[in-house]
């Protein structure tokens, strides 16, 4: 059982949790002007990346907030969580601090 | 190839198992090819051997990052079964079973395929409606399903707890006789040997570090970690890292990559017969021929390829187990590992070609990939010889996610093992 | 039974508190303090059970976890019974009943055996290569065969008798092992004021050191120093768990401990669990779990009476068993010649110690050769002999080129062996740190840690007792201060008694016979031997990984304890490739067989899931409804009156409902409160409908989609105020749909003023159905004007019923005029028996799940879930006329332009009337469009609902067929196996079109 | 006879009538129902906290996990923007409106829970023993203070944990829960019988 460290409530464990998927994953909002395939990427493509991914957590047994994390898919060991709205860090300089 | 047969074992034992042949060569990997297989599974092995077998292309090379069958291959719990719902699924896995019937002839390897029977339980009124609908549809597919009321569960799995005081009682289920297990390194190594033996290069121990397009976009070449290989065709058949190897060729995937977890008790004599399975309380349960009960479940929440799982899924899975086999529950769990399963929107496959010339790919079979095996192999042949889809997994395309035609074996039924 | 290999004294069992137990039949006697191993290794019974394979006889290899011959089923009846148990660490209790597994007829004469005798023509993997043709005998001969010579013990028959608990802990440090480096980590840890937690997997703590007779610590005797460590420790509040194997290293520290808490009582507790799982997150982690140590590989070292050296020792020292009365020892590491001269302190005879080494050097051997033992240097075992128990052992002087000297053969009845050591990492390598071979030791040794860990004493590498404990008091106050430095030990302990040992062999031993002849066995318990090794690298398995699958060596139920060194030296020799490049193969979870109840816990029966009852829940007892889950929730199914059937319950339900009036508890239906400044506009989002115009006090059917368009969820919505709705969904589509909600309103709606709470549970509903509807609740609603003017359907209004306040809707799910009463939960059965009693006089039916899908169905309602599954788009099952097309808007929007939603061959909801009307098709029943088809036939839908309608009298059908609404009129087929049933394609609303019923 | 109905309001039932509390082990680890309570959701933008004062006599805490009491009353921190206000029985007509008047300057929602949830008190040495059976939290006083109050997991169920002692706590959940936890606390602390 992962420890996640919710932006709000700090380190609890991870039956207090429910995964979210990618992280900054834009809406497909209700515009003729996006075609159908970005569409379906937005929809369905994902990068699943083998080291770094930023996805989505929400600690819905505890304050309820959704947020973000960038964690490790290798050692599953998180790098860094922010409430959600914040942007998107730098991947390439957390890569250093990724070790755990 | 050497003959596997009970006279070669009877006599080779007089000279000691000396004479032997290796398996398969350990060939260096030649400068170029016309077929590069990525990913040493059962899949990526099948799809080189039904190159080779069916459409005479032999100079191909199967490029296996650690060891062949050392993926998911080596690591679910080989259930076999074709009762899916929809005619896409049921045409793609029946097609499998078909080839499962004499695979062992056919590769001259004992895959020790066991129709043992899938029972998949239902506990609701839905779970009746659902399994009612695969049974309806698979009769009309010309795949046997059949439904049980919980007295013939009871009949055909003695072990089963089909009282009322348990929190889902069993309303009954539906049972594919044709259904059941096989080894699922034999079937790696079955494959190996016998694409080995038309000329196929199996390499281990090499990782592919990069994908090579040319000035029109089309593939040209693959980078290795021991060296560079010409292609002017690649089929990624690389399971839960395929996401990874196809973002070599810029091509981005609808695939996330779960762990599952499988584990095994300590061996003990027959007890077991059949191959249970229920989705709603998550755990599905056989015996291997080595007298371990092998149990599974579904994957683990969040993405990763740490091949590990969590404490808190292994409970749930046991849990479940104990509650329709109270006589296990002083069983001993031997082993648990992960694997890593890749997984589209929709639970079922994509065996395609892509928008890069010459690039193909065979992946998204989640948590039920051993079972198609020897079918994805065949038709994922067909697609990279022929440039083209078989009949078979002409649905199965990258396109369907941009066009909404999805087959949506899990929102229907919620069956994903 | 008298126990003629019982040492007259020493040893920690309590002589005045005998055991009676039995083993296959036969009656012994034991002490407390034994094990049923040590116990009948002093009954003189060495012959434990069969091997795998071959069924060779077995005897005890080790004293502990590792033993992966003497495994036994314990228990006198089968709701206690349990296989493959080692019996090293089965402690006694009065009245044991142990067997010994995978022998027929007996122990003795196994009919099994023959595949010994067999068994050049079964080498690895033989069933790879044959048991193919003919192909039909794989099912009917060649698998059952296999099946029933595998495996080992028998699975228990009965459910388990037991019961398991589960608990987590939190703990600064947890150490794991309580033998010289774990006693001397707590101590360091404890002394520091964390949380402290030790665990070990033995009845009592010291490891190694409880069978240690020479040496002392800091002045005292080992056993002695224990005992005061041990009070030491608890009386600082270390948590001491003894019998407890932390069993695997989950991520982030987490670790899984396993307590088995009465298995070694005769009449346990009954309110004491079994066995308790540990979940363990502690802040740092000190491993020392020690070494074990390694067979030799040579020829028939596998009979009864071959043991590991320091086993015979413990043996001997700790529970006063003695393995034999003239041993033969070989070794190649100086620990065995402790033995010797521990055995011969007892007054056992010592034949002769040979040694691998050519030249073994050291106090020990002086000590040896000093207490007149011979020693043989540069000597191995080549061969043994006795059938059932060892009583010969070939010594043979290696001849420096492989090979050996002939043979001179020693009488005895006990042979001990020692390969050396290999260090305990499995924990480690769990942890995922990262293992590197130590060319010195011979062995892998922890190298870079991952999670907050470190190893101590044996398992790191260190074998010296000073050492050891020096390692484990640094190890302790590293991780007290939560550091990876390792500082030397603040702290030494002076030992005296003892001596470093060094010394080991990996890989088989040299020999110069026949190697196809003879087995060498390097795992016992699955009977592979080093030729089985070798044919396996000459057929092309270079992966240690490939070897281990091939021939089974480390998959047995010690996966490898005792073999998986020597595995790998065999290979490295084979292939000739040094170790490192080989690898090792995964070390995975458990590290010894954990029970799977104890993974269940207390999760059985109506603990396994919650059982959610709604308020009325009794009501529908005392009628005697069977109930249906849907969910985790119990909803009454039909409340049958004496001698009615579910159909006639049903049809009466309907009947009644529709021609007067009936009662529906609908209080499971999920409910969420939106309220807020902006909660229109959040409604507009996340429903397909127009919402901002909606009057207060009204009511809408609203439709909820995915974000790639296709129907999630639906249900009635009222608006209460500007800035309130109550939200109802489906009953199973509550948390989905809140999570839903809340998921889009934090992250793509922030902006948004308006806030989400369920109130699924604040609301019991009494739906009040039927033209009567309005006569039975207004004697029971306070200040509201009922009249269809003032309260038309689909409206809403807040109020009194009872006297507590409610929410009134006016809604229907059945086509009749209808009512939902919300009262708050606790008032839920009061305002049921009220409305019940009210509504006598009209003679009010409860009607339950059932009646309702049928009265739903001829109103052609969908049900979400049913009518669709996940596949199918709003205009599908007939719900276009709810898009609001002039919204900007609305989640999922975007998707239903896709060009394969609006395809024309779509599935789309339509009615079926079978042309038989007494024909009820089944649902999931698939649709053809000709009644003429071959397999695998093209077929255009299924049938989604399906029932008697008792209103209309005949059957009815709800179904989804592709391009369904260009069908009306047309007949469609439905094949089943015996027949197939024609019926005609209408419109999906069966009774009332106009809807002339819900107003009035 | 609906006259009747009428005149007497319809009386409350609750769901711990019938579910064995008692136990043998009550000395290690007691179950104690407690009596119906006004419950109310408080949701709100920046500003509630402070608003709500004037209702409730205290603000609404902001900390983590944090509760304040006074006058009867009690309000715990769910999430940064989300409060359960718990008020006696007696207030179950009137905290409401006196609240939405406080908070009328903010945007705010408030809705009347008090009948989802009930609450019992684990008590005793071996409480948080006997809720870690379920509960993954660290409950020690130095990680889990007396005034602590967190959602969080028990077994299958999500509670509501308030730490009103150093060895006991009131438990909250959904109503239909209550059976379930009652169940599971009772096999917990059976060995304590």
């Amino acid at each position: 059982m992962l420890i996640i460290r919710c932006p709000i409530c700090g380190d609890r464990p991870e039956l207090e949790f429910r995964y979210g998927g990618e992280g900054h994953v834009a809406r497909p909002a209700a515009t003729e002007a996006l075609d159908d395939q970005t569409v379906a990427d937005r929809l369905y493509m994902r990068t699943n990346p083998k080291g770094l991914t930023v996805e989505r957590w929400r600690h819905v047994h505890g304050c309820g907030r959704f947020f973000n994390a960038v964690r490790d898919t290798v050692s599953d060991f998180f790098v860094t969580t922010y409430k959600a709205g914040e942007p998107r860090p730098d991947l390439d300089a957390l890569k250093k601090e990724a070790v755990r | 190839m050497q003959t596997y047969s009970a006279l070669q074992l009877l006599r080779r034992a007089f000279g000691g198992h000396q004479s032997w042949e290796p398996l398969w060569r350990q060939p260096a990997l030649k400068p170029a090819y016309d077929v590069v297989i990525i990913g040493g599974g059962g899949h990526g092995l099948a799809t080189a051997y039904y190159l080779a077998k069916e459409h005479g292309i032999t100079n191909v090379a199967v490029l296996e990052k650690g060891w062949i069958g050392g993926g998911n291959t080596g690591r679910n719990t080989t259930i076999i079964r074709s009762n899916y719902l929809f005619d896409e699924s049921a045409a793609l896995y029946d097609h499998a079973v078909k080839l499962w019937d004499d695979l062992s002839q056919a590769l001259n390897y004992n895959v020790m395929y066991s129709a043992r029977g899938v029972m998949m339980l239902a506990h609701t009124v839905h779970d009746v409606q659902s399994a009612k609908r695969h049974i309806h549809a698979n009769r009309l597919n010309g795949v046997d399903n059949e439904w049980l009321d919980p007295e013939a569960c009871k009949a055909f799995c003695p072990e089963l707890n089909i009282s009322d005081n348990i929190r889902y009682p069993i309303m009954g289920g539906a049972l594919q006789r044709r259904g059941g297990t096989a080894r699922h390194d034999a079937v790696a190594w079955g494959y190996a040997r016998a694409a080995d033996a038309m000329g196929v290069d199996i390499i281990q121990n090499c990782e592919v570090t990069a994908i090579r397009r040319d000035a029109t976009g089309a593939i040209e070449a693959v980078e290795t970690t021991k060296g560079t290989v010409k292609t002017r065709k690649v089929g990624v058949v690389a399971a839960g890292h395929t996401s990874v190897v196809m973002s070599m060729a810029d091509v981005r995937m609808p695939l996330e990559s779960y762990p599952l977890q499988a584990l095994v008790s300590e061996p003990v004599k027959p007890t077991f017969t059949c191959v249970v399975m229920s989705n709603t309380i998550h755990a599905y349960i056989s015996q291997s021929d080595k007298g371990e009960l092998v149990i599974g479940a579904g994957t683990d929440a969040y993405t990763s390829y740490s091949q590990r799982g969590a404490l808190h899924i292994t409970e749930h899975t046991l849990d479940a187990i104990c509650e329709l086999f109270p006589m296990f529950r002083r069983m001993r769990m031997l082993r648990n590992w992960g694997g890593i399963v890749d997984v589209t929107p929709d639970r079922s496959p994509i065996l395609s070609k892509t928008a890069v010339p010459g690039l193909f790919v065979n992946c998204g079979w989640g948590t039920g990939g051993f079972k198609a095996t020897p079918g994805s192999g065949n038709v994922f042949a067909h697609t990279i010889a022929t440039g083209e889809p078989h009949r078979i997994n002409a649905p199965f395309t990258l396109d369907r996610f941009r066009d909404g035609t999805l087959i949506d074996e899990a929102a229907a039924a919620a069956v994903a093992h | 039974m008298s126990a003629p290999f019982r040492l007259a004294t020493g040893g920690r069992i309590d002589r005045s508190k005998p055991l009676r137990f039995t083993f296959d039949g036969a009656a012994y006697t034991g002490f407390e303090g034994d094990t049923l191993a040590s116990a009948l290794i002093a009954g003189g019974v060495h012959l434990m059970g069969r091997s795998f394979k071959y069924h060779r006889p077995r005897g005890f290899l080790t004293a502990g976890p590792d033993e992966p011959n003497a495994l036994v089923g314990v228990g006198a009846s089968q709701d206690r019974y349990t296989p493959n148990l080692r019996a090293p660490v089965v402690e006694l209790h009065d009245g044991l009943v142990a067997e010994s597994q995978n022998r027929w007829p007996s122990l003795r004469f196994d009919a099994g055996a023959v595949n010994d005798l067999f068994s050049r023509f079964l080498p690895a993997g033989f069933y790879y290569k044959t048991f193919m043709w003919p192909k039909s005998f794989w099912k009917t001969v060649y698998e059952p065969k296999i099946r029933s010579m595998a495996g080992l013990g028998k699975a228990p028959t009965a459910p388990d008798a037991d019961r398991y608990t589960q608990v987590y802990a939190h703990v600064d440090v947890l150490v794991v092992g309580a033998g010289p480096a774990g006693l001397a980590a707590a101590l360091a840890a404890a002394e520091s004021g964390r949380r402290v937690m030790l665990a070990d997997e033995q009845p009592e703590v010291g490891g190694s050191l409880l069978h240690d007779v020479t040496a002392t610590i800091e002045g005292r005797p080992a056993a002695a120093w224990v005992a005061e460590t041990l009070a030491a420790l608890e009386a600082k509040g270390v948590q001491v768990l003894t019998r407890t194997t932390a069993f695997g290293y989950y991520p982030h520290n987490m670790l899984g401990l396993l307590e088995r808490v009465t298995d070694h009582y005769a009449n346990p507790d009954p309110k004491l669990p079994r066995e308790r799982l540990w979940q363990v997150r502690a802040g740092e982690v000190v491993l020392a779990t020690g070494a074990i140590e390694r067979p030799l590989v040579f020829p028939e070292n596998d009979r009864p009476g071959i043991l590991l050296a320091d086993a015979a020792r413990a043996y001997a020292n700790r529970w006063a068993a003695s393995v034999g009365k003239r041993v033969v020892i070989a070794t190649a590491c100086d620990s065995a010649y402790r033995t010797a001269l521990d055995l011969k302190a007892h007054g056992i005879d010592v034949a002769v110690v040979a040694d691998l080494r050519p030249m073994p050097i050291g106090p020990l051997v002086d000590a040896v050769r000093a207490a007149g033992i011979r020693v043989e240097a540069g000597t191995a075992v080549t061969g043994t002999r006795g059938r059932l128990r060892v009583r010969v052992a070939h010594l043979s002087r290696l001849d420096g080129r492989g090979g050996a000297h002939a043979p001179e053969p020693v009488a005895c009845d006990a042979l001990l062996m020692s390969g050396g050591w290999t260090p305990t990492v499995h924990l480690f390598s769990q942890s995922r740190g990262k293992l590197r071979f130590d060319e010195g030791l011979q062995a892998y040794v922890p190298s870079v840690s991952v999670e907050k860990e470190r190893s101590a004493g044996g398992c790191n590498g260190v074998f010296d007792l000073a050492a050891v404990l020096a390692d484990g008091y640094a190890a302790g106050e590293s991780a007290a201060r939560a550091t990876r430095v390792r500082a030397p030990a603040s702290r030494a302990f002076p030992v005296d008694g003892t001596h470093p040992v060094t010394g080991g062999h990996l890989g088989a031993v040299p020999h110069s016979r026949n190697p196809s002849a003879v087995k060498a066995f390097v795992d016992f318990q699955n009977d592979v031997t080093a030729k089985d090794l070798k044919l396996a690298t000459r057929e092309g398995l270079r992966s240690i990984e490939h070897v281990k699958r091939y021939t089974t060596t480390g998959m047995a139920t010690d996966q490898g304890k005792t073999s998986n060194m020597n595995a790998l030296g065999i290979v490295s020799e084979a292939i000739k490739a040094p170790i490192p490049q080989i690898g090792l193969t995964t070390f995975r979870a458990p590290y010894t067989p954990v029970t799977f109840g104890s993974f269940a816990g207390a999760s059985r029966g109506d603990l396994f899931d919650p059982v959610r009852k709604t308020p009325s829940h009794s009501f529908a007892v005392e009628k005697g409804a069977p109930f249906e889950n849907v969910g985790q929730w119990k909803r009454a199914w039909w409340y049958p009156r004496p001698g009615e059937d579910q159909h006639a319950a049903v049809r009466r339900e309907v009947k009644a409902m529709r021609s007067s009036v009936g009662m529906f508890d609908a209080s499971t239906l999920g409910k969420i409160e939106v309220v807020g400044p902006d909660a229109a506009a959040f409604m507009e989002m996340l429903y397909t409908n127009a919402w901002a115009k909606l009057g207060v006090g009204r009511c809408r059917y609203g439709v909820m989609l995915r974000e790639d368009g296709f129907v999630m969820d639906d249900g009635v919505i009222g608006r209460l105020a500007a800035d309130r709705f109550h939200v109802t969904t489906t009953t199973g589509g509550a948390p989905r749909v809140l999570n839903h909600m809340e998921d889009y309103l934090q992250t793509e709606f922030p902006h948004l003023a308006v806030w989400l709470t369920s109130i699924t549970e604040q609301w019991a509903v009494t739906a009040v159905q039927g033209p009567k509807a309005r006569d039975v609740i207004a004697a029971l609603v306070e200040g509201v004007d009922l009249s269809d003017a003032a309260l038309p359907h689909m409206s809403v209004v807040e109020c009194r019923v009872c006297g507590v306040p409610a929410r009134l809707f006016r809604v229907s799910f059945t086509g009749e005029l209808g009512y939902e009463i919300n009262v708050p939960a606790d008032h839920g059965a009061a305002v049921w028996q009220a409305v019940y009693e009210a509504g006598q006089a009209y003679g009010i039916t409860p009607y339950g799940t059932e009646a309702m899908h049928v009265a739903r169905a001829e109103k052609g309602y969908i049900i979400v879930g049913q009518e669709t599954d996940g596949t199918a788009g709003p205009d599908d099952v007939g719900l276009g006329w709810a898009i609001g097309k002039a919204k900007p808007d609305f989640v999922g929007k975007r998707a239903l332009a896709r060009p394969a939603m609006g395809a024309a061959d779509r599935k789309q909801l339509v009615g079926l009337l079978t042309e038989d009307p007494a024909t009820v098709l089944e649902e999931g029943a698939q649709i053809v469009a000709d009644p003429v088809f071959e397999v695998p036939a093209r077929m255009i839908g299924h049938v989604t609902s399906a029932y008697e309608s008792p209103t209309l009298d005949r059957s009815i059908a709800l179904a989804m067929v592709k391009g369904g609404r260009a069908r009306m009129g047309e007949t469609i087929y439905i094949p089943m196996p015996d027949r197939v049933i024609a019926a005609k394609v209408v419109a999906p609303v069966f009774y009332d079109q106009e809807g002339a019923r819900l107003n009035g | 006879m609906a006259d009747i109905a009428l005149k007497e309001p319809a009386l409350r039932r609750s769901v711990f009538d019938g579910l064995p509390l008692a136990s043998k082990a009550a000395a290690a680890c007691a179950l104690e129902p407690l009596p119906p309570a006004t419950r109310l959701a408080v949701r709100g933008r920046p500003g509630v906290a402070e608003a709500a004062a004037a209702a409730l006599g205290f603000p609404l805490p902001t900390g983590v996990c944090q509760s304040a009491e006074g006058g009867g009353r009690a309000a715990f921190w769910l999430g940064p923007d989300e409060w359960l206000v718990i008020a006696p029985e007696a207030e179950a007509a009137t905290l409401a409106p006196t609240l939405e008047q406080a908070l009328a300057g903010v945007p705010h929602a408030i809705v009347d829970v008090s009948h989802r949830n009930v609450a019992l008190t684990v008590s005793g040495p071996r409480a948080a023993y006997v809720l870690n059976h379920g509960c993954p939290r660290d409950l020690s006083l130095s990680a889990f203070p007396v005034g602590t109050v967190s959602r969080t997991i028990l077994g299958k169920v999500e509670v509501v944990l308030w730490r009103t002692g150093p060895e006991s706590f009131r438990l909250e959940c959904w109503r239909t829960f209550a059976e379930w936890v009652v169940g599971f606390l009772n096999e917990a602390r059976r060995e304590f019988e």
